[in-house]
């Protein structure tokens, strides 16, 4: 490994205000080859992952960030006023439905939810965590929605493949039929592998 | 099993205790018909594929009453589902007439409801899912100083970044500041209108320097379509934004550009 | 050293906005000794000396700082100077007039932004986001503009016929009044054990 590039790699994801994707950093770097970039990367979240720090480096939202170990956020927000980070269950589950079923208009969230749904598509609009994509070729040429970069970043979502798929959230729900409603917990070595994610049935 | 007994409005009182001094009703925890009825069903231990109607429907239109007899506004959504419940039922105690005619009502009429909430249920458990992220900003931080010899460095030439609702948002607001009368709607309803099909012209010039009339109207070849494009052309021309060529009497229409945009020679001729 | 400690002081020095100093810490960390605070803070001052990385732990102002090695300098303004930048309001605003209203005149910009629009105009023409489709047959034959086809790509629109309109974000917010709802309040003391923070991994 080429510990002159890892240094300077560090110092430009560091310094970035948002995640930086590796074509970025290629893009950049262009006096080294992207064979190496790239296993400079690898190497680098291994390091910090290893060394056990107060950060980490992260693949979010199609690239690297610096990150706080989440384990710390009590130490942390003893001195940072936490950014609105609330959100409502109308939110979340209008969230989900527009993660998983996107390309979608506000008529076809309204239909899986049952309830109207303009409010709540404004304010997630208004926190840049759904999207206008565009209209739809069909009568009355209705909105299309679907989240947004911002959403990946804030949810610590490499992608929308890394989501787990409807299949496997039904088959959570499967299980404890009746004590599920407060905290959702997940077996922590329940390992799903990565070609399952699919999202998009 | 206590299903069977009596659904007095008192149940109610507790859960909906304190709702009626908020200003905006939310009918406590449920988002929706349908989250009601998972917590009907969970309540009663019903399964879903096999939840029993006549339970079901009169627990939810107890509970609905009991937001009325308080008073609160009970949201269309949930008078819709009322309405679906009660038919559902209806249909399960009419007796099936003719054994011997066609298999018509074969099918369960709680099926599509039974549908709906196993979806539905998918994406609640989905949304509980992503709110037990570690989110940013709430669990997970990111470095928010800047480097005093960086914020120095300026971007120049860098690609600039916004979101559609951004852009409509900020129209939005400016419009709010300027009185209603400044205003014509550039693009009113849903029909054929000539701004949407200047910006259509604009568009396919920004692509190809010369357009034919019939390209325009090729894909919709209707009465409306080819007197609307017409028109728009017609402002166009008088904008003189377009030049308009006819090659023989009776021969295809075609128009350019009227101007070559290069913005350095032009800006700095007149306008800054 | 306590290593647990060093990572805790690691991502508080991390996500804090301005430098933070010795005593600062303390403050927030009352739960470890001041001589452990500031063991701590030697070693890690060593540590990041020493893996030769893109950032080190500096004392400035009185406090303690991530800064990045003047080394690297050159990388970074490279980023720097060439990521996107977000719309300022002037030029979101005028963007948005010549969106939805164009084709327009600079003397109609400005009648509904009320100010001069002049340089924003420049520098919509200059990003190539607005283009000049010709001049107005009225005295003075002022240029007309609209968008282009680089304004459709920055915001990924189909054509121009896909911009939203303004009715269909009011009618967004146009919310029957039982569906505005009060957040979902997170208890602040609710600690939740690590393995369920990544709960798709």
């Amino acid at each position: 490994m080429n510990s002159e590039l890892s240094a300077i790699i560090e110092s430009l994801i560091f310094t970035a205000d948002s995640a930086l994707s590796t074509d970025r950093i290629c893009d950049l770097l262009t006096e080294f080859e992207r064979g190496e970039v790239k296993s400079a990367l690898s190497g680098l979240v291994e390091y910090h992952q290893g060394r056990g720090g107060g950060f980490e480096l992260i693949e979010v939202a199609g690239g690297w960030q610096f990150r706080t170990r989440p384990a710390f956020h009590s130490y942390i927000t003893r001195h940072i006023k936490t950014r609105a980070a609330k959100f409502s269950q109308s939110a979340l589950e209008t969230l989900a439905i527009v993660a998983y079923r996107q390309p979608l208009t506000r008529a076809e969230v309204e239909h899986l939810r049952g309830v109207d749904c303009g409010g709540v598509l404004k304010t997630l609009l208004e926190k840049h965590l759904v999207r206008i994509l565009g209209k739809k070729d069909i009568p009355g040429r209705p909105l299309i929605y679907g989240t947004s970069k911002e959403f990946l970043e804030v949810f610590g979502l490499k992608d929308l493949k890394s989501l787990p798929t409807l299949r496997e959230i039904q088959a959570l729900g499967e299980q404890p039929k009746f004590e599920r409603q407060e905290e959702l917990q997940l077996e922590p070595d329940k390992v799903i592998p990565m070609e399952s994610y699919l999202p998009f049935e | 099993m206590t299903v069977e007994s009596h659904h007095h409005i008192d149940e109610y009182l507790p859960l909906l205790d304190g709702l009626h001094e908020q200003y905006s009703v939310h009918l406590d925890k449920f988002d929706g018909p349908l989250d009601l009825l998972l917590h009907l069903i969970r309540k009663n231990e019903l399964d879903i594929c096999d939840i029993s109607i006549a339970i079901i429907t009169r627990q939810y239109l107890d509970f609905i009453k009991a937001m009325k007899d308080l008073n609160l506004e009970v949201a269309g959504d949930f008078l819709v589902m009322a309405a679906t419940l009660l038919q559902i039922k209806s249909r399960q105690l009419l007796p099936v007439v003719e054994p011997e005619d066609q298999e018509v009502d074969e099918t369960d009429p709680r099926e599509e409801l039974i549908r709906r909430l196993q979806e539905y249920q998918q994406y609640k458990d989905a949304g509980m899912l992503f709110g037990a992220r570690a989110l940013l900003g709430r669990e997970v931080f990111v470095r928010t100083a800047f480097e005093p010899a960086l914020v120095a460095a300026q971007n120049v030439e860098g690609p600039l970044e916004a979101s559609l609702f951004e852009l409509v948002d900020a129209f939005r607001v400016l419009l709010l500041k300027i009185p209603v009368e400044t205003f014509h709607d550039v693009a009113p309803g849903d029909s054929l209108s000539i701004a949407d099909c200047i910006n259509d012209i604009l568009s396919q010039l920004q692509e190809h320097n010369t357009v034919q009339f019939n390209d325009l109207v090729k894909d919709e070849l209707t009465r409306e379509r080819v007197i609307v494009t017409f028109l728009a052309l017609l402002e166009l021309c008088r904008l003189k934004l377009i030049r308009i060529f006819q090659g023989s009497v009776h021969g295809s229409i075609w128009f350019v550009p009227a101007v070559a945009a290069d913005p350095s020679e032009v800006i700095n001729t007149d306008e800054f």
